[in-house]
């Protein structure tokens, strides 16, 4: 089995915004756009940096939720959010050290990148990347 | 004062021996009840008279102990002195009597025939305390004690083969011996439900866990019953002998005894015998030399009901607000601080060295054929003789009420058996037609009643079954813990109705609402204070319908009890115009002057229907209807 | 209206018991016992000693009929509502306090004389109807007698039960 | 309890076969295969209770003859061969009370209206309460407070009398202002307030916490951080910055590394992932 890890070259990005048009649209519900994972940040004259989930070992979001309702899934490394499970504390949307989870005011939830896991097994933002600048890897599992 | 420890079995026996040889055990008795009962009606100044008046030279000179015992069970006429040997038996016993009591029938040997209880069958004074219906008719087992010994001393308990059963067990016995006897035995736990204790014993001992956990349950909740009372304050060595046998069966270490925040005195009592028996190497490590080691902790109660249910039980005892728990696990596998643990009631634990000293095979012989051995039941109520008894499963209930119990209180139309009342409020009404019911664990429940813990309380026809109805809702709406929903909102809403119905504002679609209610409450609630929540309403319904539909129909409350369906008048025909009526009124409700002749009224609007008129009255000159 | 608490009892409770939560309920009865309620500042201290949340105290302090949060007054009238109790008159008798002292059920008098309790069944049930006080049970007491359980000889001036109920 | 036997089995829901683990109960097992069972006081994040039962369903085995119970699923332990009906009439009738009882309770609830309107009950038939509230006592709350906080909160007294509340009816002193038991509430019975710096529930004002870059307020007070970094074993530096800041910082952390790779200064692709 392998898993995916998402690979993010700022230095290709154009700030086109494709990426986060992908993910607001792949994770609308019932017809409505949804809310982006990722950002595209500009940094200097034309200079753009996309910040999205790095989905970290020892995560700070996985430490500090009281009702452990974010885990890493032991296999694909995704970091997820159970959101039955959450209860809104926002403790999360701190404590991540790259501000990669995100609330939601419409409907009230936290959310962040699971590289689409429930959207095919591809990363919409890669998908629809015009650049090299988010690219997709595939690893074999047990590999760093 | 010699210290005694025993550091074997056989130092316990030669102990026990020599206290029987001395002088000590074969001195006459004078034992004064001091059970709450008789501590109400005036005891204590009783046994303090004795004390004053026999000072240690005069008992020696007399060759006599004077002893405080717990509850005799014949509270009804307390205070109570025994003599024994001889078994005089007095009753009613003021302080002023004592010097009496002394002179003619301790120092003589005259028998006071004032002091006497007279047989109201016979009309005829009864000397002798096994002559006496009330006592003959019994069968003493979990009570056998109670009344002849002091609870505060240890000695006294050792001469009745107290802890003989437990030297018994670590001498002679496995724990897997002590698991079959009372598998044998069939003992059926004698707190409510009649779960089989072997069963119980055996599941708890197969479950893993790192600890297993013994409990008496003393939280006797049940209103008319105080069984476990006195037992707990009559016999607290005996409930402690039970438990230490159960640990070493079970191979438990830590037991906790779980008494209601209203019994202070068996608190007492309990902890003084468990100090004793530490003392003497009865409990805690190394029991009578053997490696068995066990120890108990009372545990105090807060005053809630729904603590004699096992999971709120436990709660409370971890230091918790006692909710019950869903028992899908049990709690032989998952109880107190989630360890396998065997909780049964006091009177099941007093059980149990009896069955190790007399054999599954007597214990198995007494009783029916599910529900073996002796039973003790309060019986309370309209019945001449309140007080404690203790029976062989299977007597009927007619035997209990019109044995022991001597029969109905009053004379006349009102005063005749109505109902009675077994299980507390998770039990029901039985009518006269159910009279000749065996009482055991299986016909009671068949009954739509069940024993529960063993109150039994007679009522008679100016009891309204309408108003018991209401009295156990509002109860339990009281005692609910409130956390599920069928109990907290549908027994509130079952008192409204119930009420409405009390009230005279009851509609013909209110029993059908009771009745669809209560099938969803008895299925739907979490533990069996709300399960058996409805189970007043439901036997009262089944057997005394005609009594609400008087209620709903005709508005009218045949018993006299419902207030607003009553009114007060006075007969002035039979009134003497004593004025005591008036004076008691709180309300000025009753009109007219103190003097003969005079007619009265009583002011409906006024009248709050107190009833204290009724009971000042002495020529019964008021009314009620 | 503060009342100043000593909190010297509850120390001298606390040091009977190892500091462990399953504690938690008899240091409470104790606590109840010596300053006839529970004093805020007492279960503070409780919660922090224990290591119990001081909700979960609180919760504790009103789930248990034991317990009172207000100060209960030196003669606790407990009325007897058991089955037994209830119908040899109880509910009469209960009336019958609660007009003459003008309190309800859980209430205590101004004066912090009599505290009215109304108890589901206290085991005394052959002397019913029962009222306890202060822990000794008055049996077969009738509306008329029970008149003599509220005669206060620590309050001059009200010579007769009827006048102590008569302002409410 | 069942303790031996097959890790994994099968059991009946509403005629349908359905894989269930040991240690599962009927509700999880339900849930899993797309069967509806309704509830109100279950959370995953707090220990089943089992005080709504709303969620009872019909229990029976082959083995025990015809006879059958309503269990909670929320806490019924699976077992093999246990045969579940999740809507039979006797469910129903269990559920339809427990509704008609808690429109009583709280007939301003828009949730147990519907949930109400489900079983056909529009207008409850016993005595509504006087001054209702939103509250139903599900005790989500109090276990969410006591799960994932301090035990700030309670339910108080007994029985129909039973409330949730703080010590004393005053601001809770042991509470951190987390919010969990307001968004755990299903009914929005407990309410608060974010104005400005300041975060008012349960009569308590909090200070929320600033972040040391931009100054502006975090969704966390004061008090939560302080419990946070303490009880998740979390340096407090990470609870000091919003998201906002967070995500700039990185950016600009980025983007220099960006600027390298167009000057050359960096011969291999920066993976910035793993």
């Amino acid at each position: 089995m392998s898993s995916l890890r998402l690979v993010v070259q700022p230095h290709y990005c154009i700030g086109c915004r494709a990426c986060e048009m992908a993910c607001a649209f792949t994770h609308g519900k019932d017809g409505q756009v949804g809310a982006s994972r990722c950002r595209t940040l500009t940094v200097g004259k034309d200079e753009y940096v996309p910040v999205l989930c790095l989905q970290c070992d020892h995560a700070a979001c996985v430490q500090v939720c009281p009702v452990e309702a974010i885990t890493q899934d032991p296999a694909t490394r995704i970091v997820h959010v159970d959101q039955d499970r959450c209860v809104r504390c926002m403790a999360c949307t701190v404590a991540c050290p790259f501000g990669n989870m995100h609330f939601d005011p419409n409907g009230n939830h936290v959310h962040k990148c699971d590289l689409c896991t429930d959207h095919g097994d591809y990363p919409r933002c890669a998908m629809f990347c015009p650049t090299r600048c988010l690219s997709v890897e595939r690893i074999e599992q047990g590999a760093p | 004062m010699e210290t005694v420890r025993y550091d074997s079995v056989d130092d316990f026996g030669s102990h026990v021996k020599r206290l029987k040889a001395s002088g000590l055990a074969r001195r006459r008795r004078v034992l004064v009840c001091c059970g709450t009962g008789c501590l109400a009606g005036g005891a204590r100044g009783v046994a303090e008279a004795f004390a004053a008046q026999l000072d240690r030279s005069r008992q020696a000179e007399l060759n006599l102990v004077v002893k405080r015992t717990g509850c005799h069970g014949f509270c009804e006429k307390g205070p109570l002195v025994v003599l024994m040997p001889r078994g005089t038996f007095y009753k009613g016993v003021k302080p002023e009597h004592v010097s009496q009591i002394i002179e003619r029938s301790i120092v003589g040997d005259d028998v006071i025939e004032e002091l006497l209880y007279v047989e109201p069958g016979s009309g005829k004074p009864v000397a002798g305390y096994g002559e006496i219906e009330f006592y003959a008719r019994q069968t003493r087992v979990a009570m056998r004690n109670i009344g002849h010994i002091d609870p505060a001393d240890i000695d006294d308990y050792l001469l009745r083969d107290g802890y003989a059963a437990l030297a018994k067990t670590l001498s002679t016995m496995t724990p897997e011996d002590v698991l079959s006897t009372i598998e044998k035995a069939r003992l059926r736990g004698r707190g409510g439900g009649g779960f089989d204790a072997g069963r119980k014993w055996r599941s708890c001992k197969r479950a893993a866990g790192e600890k297993r956990y013994v409990i008496a349950n003393g939280d006797e909740g049940d209103p008319g019953a105080f069984m476990d009372r006195s037992i707990m304050e009559g016999d607290p060595h005996g409930v402690l002998e039970g438990m230490v046998i159960g640990a070493y069966a079970l191979e438990s270490h830590e037991g906790y005894i779980y008494v209601r925040q209203e019994y202070p005195l068996a608190v007492e009592h309990l902890q003084r015998a468990i100090d004793d028996a530490r003392a003497r190497n009865l409990l805690g490590d190394n029991i009578l030399g053997s490696n068995f080691s066990f120890d108990i902790e009372i545990s105090r109660g807060g005053g809630a009901f729904v603590c004699g249910e096992s999971s709120a039980l436990m709660r409370s005892v971890e230091g918790k607000v006692g909710e019950p728990r869903a028992k899908y696990v049990h709690a032989t596998d998952k109880g107190l601080w989630d360890q396998p643990t065997v909780l049964n009631n006091v009177e099941t634990w007093v059980t149990v060295p009896r069955i190790i000293e007399q054999g599954a095979e007597w214990f198995a012989g007494l009783g029916t054929e599910g529900s073996k051995g002796t039973k003790a039941f309060s019986l309370v109520g309209k019945v001449k003789n309140t007080g404690l008894v203790e029976v062989e499963m299977g007597t009927t209930l007619r035997e209990i009420i019109f044995g022991p119990g001597g029969g109905m209180l009053e004379e006349g139309e009102r005063g005749r058996f109505k109902a009675v009342q077994t299980g507390g409020p998770s039990g029901g009404c039985l009518p006269a037609a159910q009279l000749d019911l065996p009482v055991d664990f299986d016909t009671l429940t068949r009954a739509g009643s069940m024993m529960g813990s063993g109150g039994m309380i007679v009522m008679d026809h100016s009891t309204c079954m309408v108003d018991v109805a209401r009295y156990f809702l509002s109860f339990l709406v009281d005692e609910s813990c409130g956390k599920c929903v069928p109990c907290r909102e549908g027994l509130f809403q079952m008192y409204q109705i119930v009420s409405r119905i009390c009230e005279g504002e009851g509609t013909a679609g209110d029993l059908d609402q009771i009745d669809d209610l209560s099938r969803a409450i008895l299925v739907g609630s979490l533990c069996a204070l709300g399960k058996s929540g409805p189970n007043p309403v439901l036997s009262t319904l089944q057997h005394f319908r005609d009594e609400y539909r008087a209620h709903i129909n005709e508005r009218r409350c045949p018993a006299g009890v419902c207030k607003a369906l009553i009114t007060y008048r006075v007969v002035n025909e039979a009134c003497d115009g004593c004025g005591a009526c008036l004076k008691a009124c709180a309300s000025s409700a009753i009109l007219g002057t103190p003097k003969k002749g005079d007619t009265f009224n009583i002011d409906e609007a006024k009248c709050d229907r107190c009833g204290a008129c009724v009971t000042v009255c002495k020529r019964g000159a008021i009314a009620v209807g | 209206m503060k009342i100043e608490v000593d909190i010297k009892p509850t120390e001298q409770i606390l040091a009977r018991y190892p500091a462990q939560p399953r504690f938690l309920i008899s240091v409470m009865q104790d606590i109840q016992l010596g300053y006839r309620y529970l004093p805020r500042e007492a279960l503070e201290r409780v919660a922090g000693a224990l290591g119990v949340p001081l909700a979960r105290v609180y919760g504790v302090a009103t789930f248990y009929k034991a317990f009172s949060l207000t100060p209960r007054g030196e003669r606790e009238l407990r009325i007897c509502t058991g089955t037994a109790c209830h119908i040899r008159g109880a509910p009469l008798i209960l009336h019958e306090l609660q007009t003459r002292l003008g309190i309800k059920p859980g209430q205590t008098t101004e004066d912090l004389v009599f505290s009215l309790e109304a108890v589901n069944c206290v085991g005394a049930c052959a002397l019913a109807p029962v009222v306890v006080v202060n822990d000794v049970a008055h049996g077969n007491v009738s509306v008329t007698g029970v008149r003599r359980l509220i005669r206060t000889p620590k309050t001059p001036k009200t010579p007769k039960g009827k006048d102590v109920g008569a302002d409410n | 309890m069942e303790q031996t036997g097959p890790s994994s089995f099968n059991i009946t829901i509403n005629g349908r076969r359905v894989e269930a683990a040991r240690g599962e109960v009927v509700l999880q097992v339900a849930r899993r295969a797309g069967i509806q069972i309704p509830t109100l006081c279950d959370h995953p994040a707090v220990e089943a209770f089992g005080s709504c039962r709303l969620c009872m369903v019909e229990v029976t085995k082959e083995e025990w003859k015809g006879w059958k119970g309503l269990m909670t699923a929320c806490l019924y332990p699976v077992a093999q061969g246990l045969i579940i009906e999740t809507d039979s009439e006797s469910v129903h009738h269990v559920r339809r009370n427990v509704l008609d009882l808690l429109l009583a309770r709280c007939p301003d609830s828009e949730l147990i209206r519907r949930l109400a309107a489900e079983y056909g009950v529009t207008r409850t038939s016993f005595v509504q309460r006087e001054n209702p509230d939103l509250c139903i006592l599900c005790g989500l709350c109090t276990r969410v407070c006591e799960t994932a906080a301090t035990s700030a909160i309670t339910t108080t007294r007994r029985g129909h009398d039973r409330e949730v509340g703080t010590p004393w009816g005053g601001p809770p002193p042991d509470c951190i202002g987390c919010l969990g038991c307001a968004h755990v509430c299903p009914t929005g019975h407990i309410t608060f307030e974010d104005k400005g710096l300041t975060r008012t529930i349960w009569g308590r004002e909090f200070e929320l916490q600033r972040c040391s870059d931009c100054g502006k307020p975090l969704p966390l007070t004061r008090d939560q951080v302080d419990f946070l970094a303490r009880r998740q074993q979390l340096d407090p530096s990470y609870l000091s910055r919003c998201a906002d800041c967070q995500r700039r910082s990185v950016a600009q952390t980025m983007g220099r590394i960006a600027r390298w790779h167009q000057l050359g200064l960096v011969q291999e692709e920066a993976e910035v992932a793993q």
